[in-house]
């Protein structure tokens, strides 16, 4: 664990951001925990040890931003503001899934907080963030639009299209490249010459910042800017976050337990926590005690167990509705 | 009924329509008026599409719109098809209802991506929480030794497709009733229209009017054979049934005018009463509209017809430049009219 | 014969093979077999695509082959499948045999432009001056609540496109023939897996050898109704033919292999013997493939059929997430079963 | 016309560069002048004003090297030296056409000098390039591949994906974006916030130039060391080669006569033609003279009306063949 640096945001501030870290992570790990029974029948992409962009990004956001996500997307949801239950409810395929039972764990979505779901077509979700913000823009306020992706979204030509068109029309969109060096097993250097994604935005002379990820605080801040840049009508920003997966592509196991990388390298990331990491800089500040800690934990569990519980007890939806919103018939 | 009626030329409409002191435009003017009033009358709606602000407007379907709206409604865009439709969908499911326009529905392969796996699944797996209001222009049709890649058209494969609707307006009428009826339906519509038809001429009224989207028209009666005909092929379709009724066949011509949802009724009581079919398109025949037509009627009974069917439709071959090769491949009347030939003394 | 058998399951095999001293393995390995055999045999065979170096090894079917030919032949890629595919075709052109893989079918509409405007045409816009000889391998197939994106199936689009072909191996002896049959075409060739037929077993020789493009075969022998199978309904429709039997149903199970170029030959002589006609697919209803086969033969004569067709395939609707919503949208042998029911009792 | 600076290639590069130029430059301008006529049934784009960089960076090509085109590609099949026959046949529709009446002027072919083909699409034959510079490096040798293409096709992610797939294998492969400031009608500052596409190499690690393509010299320099780099397996370049085309997007026509675009922009641009610019540089340095100069007009116009009289007298394909060459029957 690196040194802490000095907490250079309102304790409130920081305490939400801890929350939000561990809801996600409770969260996840809950999957991880029930995933074996095999009654939650939905792939599972977990975003643990990636808490800290989902939770940095989202502090600035309102509940009227939009964000959009992929099929690593419950963390960004939670950080939104979206329902547990309701993720839960889904991923287990019930009729009170955020997506009544239609799109699984890739597909959460939550309008009433601004989620305007996710794709499982890598950089599918990018120009829908870029649209919003051009909705945005056309019927005017400071609202912004989220996108994140993985890098594996940067080697699609989409994700390029994306920047050039934000980037021409000034939108008011922030795109969240949480780069965590690899799409499935394949490492990032096997799929570009280098690994600065920061970079790609220099052609449309787009504000860009390299970040550190671990440290929620440099998220927070770099979101900041970028938000309030996106606010005041002075366009886009590419942010890269750089960060790392502690389990598998899909499913609850870990990488190296199937051989796609080398146990160490987890190891090596797993002693930079990045929940572990404002946790205990709020416990030097003394910002929060132990205990208070402790009981946070607890009551996310409870909440988090209710959730489940609910998610469990709903019913499924009929068979029949697999025929219904195929179409949009009227409000 | 003047709204049902083709005009194969403009003589022809002026005589009838002047009589009765009707309206008569051309099928682009009628794309370009429904636009206009569209955008009119909701602030939501906006054009996108590469070209759509430029001097030739899109074949006149978008003349003068980028200087009465401005340029931020009826936006020229990069050359980027798959975000930029990306990007309409993303506006689509916050409130706005863009209409992308196509010059050419062979870059349409460019955004299948977004055309398939998004917009035509938003609103299915959001259990109904997102919906994608967005029209899709597509142009189709024959161009001038424009070859492979620049006259294709691909609404058979827009229509294996569950969530996408695909409109094909053959008259004025219904191009700017069905366009009206597109922009309100809240879903992904593919929009195709055939270069051809564009200064085709019509009845086309002045207010705001829908075309429902699902329901055929009958344009010409018959008896003996029914032709379903797909958009441009309707006019063909209707040269052919005046050829053959000298003959002393009858012909009833048939324009489903949407494939998508498609009128199944309206063509089974047609076939029903023929007994006969020729289906009349503008596309590759492997895999092609006609073979779902045949299909539906085959699920219904097999007492149905009583010759074989007819394609009269593209070869399965790309498309060649050269004049005479470009002849040898388009069908037209003389084909339909020998295609209702075959299956009538046939049988 | 051994190698047209299917085999529901491996007990069957063993019994069966095991006593001919023929050599069974399942579908997974047959196709690494073949591709590792033509790496092999000719140097201008290489393999790319996401994760094609995974110690997945792309269910398996690429298992090992990074290491022996190394990771320039077995190429892990960008996620970047439009231009990747044009990277195939260029490579193709000048003397190179790439087999694309794709983990999933539902990507191929990010390269859709690559595949349809570019591989399927470049030897007829350039007179054959050019040819593509390409092997897309497309995995389809049910996942575990993979939901609207991750489990389609686009044969019937492909069907449409001239330039193409579509092959559809259910066992695994076609699996392994079919593969070096496309590879040696010259021409691109959309090889379409079903992830469910991955773990089928069979009779397969351990030469190379070729099992020829546009040829279907007769899976089981009947005589009331024609089964039309594809892929991994084929498995599907010999369960239902041997429920089907026990009511005294006689069914004859075809299995087209190639979809482009159909076998239309061996449907219709099934057809002209049983009149009666299932389709059994692993796709959306409207626009399949099934409709193309119905259509040929109501093109042939009116008088084939004496009961209506049926199809058995997914609903119009995209793909659901729920296990309940699955259960409901995929058919099986049982809705196989009720569809021969249907028509045999109704004529 | 600018002050001519000293010729710095060897005389006969630099007559061969000319004549090149005039080829193209005589070839269009026959097309200008039958086209009224109706009997060439095909879309033809001009590139009229845009010479010296099919010239320049054909000089460097070898018939063994691979160039990839677009629908604006008459030009540069020339210059790597293609048949003017064959083309024009192919642009009449004939069967002797270098397509076989296939493919008319947007997709003209030859693969017996190097020429893969065209396509219609824009950004398609880009990654073609790429894949032929694969090949290259996969059977050996010291081939190149060029993609020739527009600013248009800069705004396709198959652009980005084929920029960063070749410089991740280190690919033979030179990219010619030709910059003339337009898409159809549409200017390039409407579909980018600037224009400056040379910059699409940085994120890649590519080595890149912009190159002032009045002046075939500096183009031929630039590809000189490209070709080169790709040569000595150094990898790929991006050239941007800024210019200018006079005619019409489509058709012999010019654009401000339409109302795409100002009538001055074109004459401003006249007065820097990069034929003149070079024979004026030629003469002054004594290396041709003005008598040459015409007699090299007047063979050239020889050639060519050969070439169309050919054309117009090939006979048409049957009919028939429309249903061949759909697939490949063998050798
Ligand atoms: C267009 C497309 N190609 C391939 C895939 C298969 N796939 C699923 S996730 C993934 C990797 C994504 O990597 P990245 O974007 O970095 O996100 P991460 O999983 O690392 O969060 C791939 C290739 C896909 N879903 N969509
Ligand atoms: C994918 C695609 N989208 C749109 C078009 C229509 N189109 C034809 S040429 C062209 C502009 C190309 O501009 P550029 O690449 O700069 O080439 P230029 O014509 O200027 O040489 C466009 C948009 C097309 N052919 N392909
Ligand atoms: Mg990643
Ligand atoms: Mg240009």
């Amino acid at each position: 664990m690196p040194e802490a640096t000095a907490l250079d945001i309102p304790a409130d501030i920081a305490i939400r951001l801890s929350r939000t870290m561990m809801l996600i992570r409770q969260f996840e790990e809950k999957i991880v925990d029930v995933y074996g029974v095999q009654d939650m029948k939905t792939p599972v992409h977990l975003c643990i040890g990636q808490e800290a962009i989902a939770a940095g990004v989202c502090e600035n956001l309102r509940t009227d931003d939009y964000i959009l996500t992929t099929h690593r997307g419950h963390g960004h949801c939670l950080a939104k503001g979206a329902s547990p239950r309701e993720l839960y409810a889904e991923f287990y395929g019930r009729r009170q899934g955020c997506a009544r039972g239609k799109g699984g764990s890739m597909h959460p979505v939550a309008p009433e907080c601004g989620v305007l779901g996710a794709s499982a077509i890598v950089g599918g979700s990018l120009p829908h963030a870029v649209g919003a913000a051009l909705a945005i823009k056309m019927q005017g306020g400071d609202r912004v639009a989220v996108a994140f992706f993985g890098d594996g979204a940067t080697d699609e030509g989409v994700f390029h299209e994306s920047l050039n068109f934000a980037a021409l029309k000034t939108l008011p969109v922030i795109f969240v490249c949480e780069n965590n060096f690899y799409a499935v097993s394949s490492p990032i250097l096997a799929r570009r010459c280098n690994d600065n994604i920061v970079l790609h935005a220099q052609p449309y002379d787009m504000p860009n910042e390299q970040v550190d990820s671990m440290d929620v605080l440099k998220v927070y801040h770099a979101a900041h800017r970028a938000v309030a840049r996106a606010r005041a009508g002075e366009g886009p920003t590419l942010l890269e976050c750089r960060t790392y997966r502690w389990k598998g592509h899909v499913g609850p196991e870990a990488d190296h337990e199937k051989g796609c990388r080398p146990k160490e390298e987890l190891e090596d990331w797993m002693q930079r926590c990045p929940v572990e990491y404002l946790n205990q800089l709020l416990l030097a500040e003394g910002i929060i005690t132990e205990e208070a800690l402790a009981e946070s934990t607890r009551e996310i569990e409870r909440e988090l167990d209710d959730a489940l519980e609910f998610a469990r007890q709903c019913p499924f939806p009929d068979p029949r509705e697999v025929l219904e919103n195929v179409y949009y018939t009227g409000a | 009924m003047p709204w049902t009626k083709v005009y194969l030329n403009v003589e022809e409409m002026a005589d009838t329509l002047q009589k009765e002191g009707l309206r008569g435009i051309s099928y682009h003017e009628a794309i370009l008026e429904a636009q206009a009033q569209a955008m009119e009358s909701d602030d939501r709606v906006f054009i996108m599409g590469e070209g759509v602000d430029d001097p030739g407007g899109i074949f006149g379907t978008t003349l003068g719109l980028a200087e009465r709206f401005g340029k931020d409604r009826v936006m020229d865009i990069p050359v980027a098809e798959n975000a930029m439709t990306g990007i309409a969908i993303g506006a689509a499911t916050v409130g706005m209802k863009p209409v992308f326009v196509h010059m050419r529905n062979d870059f349409l392969p460019m955004c299948m991506d977004q055309l398939v796996n998004h917009a035509a699944k938003l609103c299915y797996m959001t259990g109904g929480r997102l919906h994608v209001p967005l029209v899709v222009r597509a142009i189709i049709g024959r161009g001038w030794g424009s070859a492979a890649q620049h006259a294709q058209a691909f609404h058979a494969l827009f229509m294996h497709i569950p969530g996408l609707k695909v409109v094909m307006p053959s008259t004025p009428y219904d191009a700017k009733g069905l366009f009206l009826a597109a922009l309100d339906d809240g879903n992904p519509v593919m929009f195709i229209e055939h270069r051809w038809t564009f200064n085709a001429v019509g009845y086309v009224p002045e207010e705001m009017y829908r075309v429902p989207l699902g329901e055929g028209i009958i344009r010409r009666e018959g008896e003996d054979v029914t032709i379903v005909a797909l958009s441009q092929q309707v006019y063909e379709a209707m040269k052919a049934a005046a050829i053959l009724e000298a003959d002393g066949i009858s012909v009833e011509v048939v324009d489903p005018r949407t494939l998508k949802p498609l009128d199944e009724e309206l063509i089974l009581s047609s076939v029903s009463k023929t007994r006969r079919l020729v289906i009349a398109d503008v596309a590759h025949r492997t895999g092609s509209v006609g073979a779902e037509i045949v299909c539906r009627i085959a699920e219904t009974s097999a007492d149905i017809l009583v010759a074989p069917i007819r394609r009269v439709c593209f070869p399965d071959t790309p498309i060649p430049a050269s004049p005479v090769l470009e002849e040898a491949f388009y069908p037209g009347a003389d084909d339909i009219v020998e295609a209702v030939r075959e299956i009538v003394k046939g049988s």
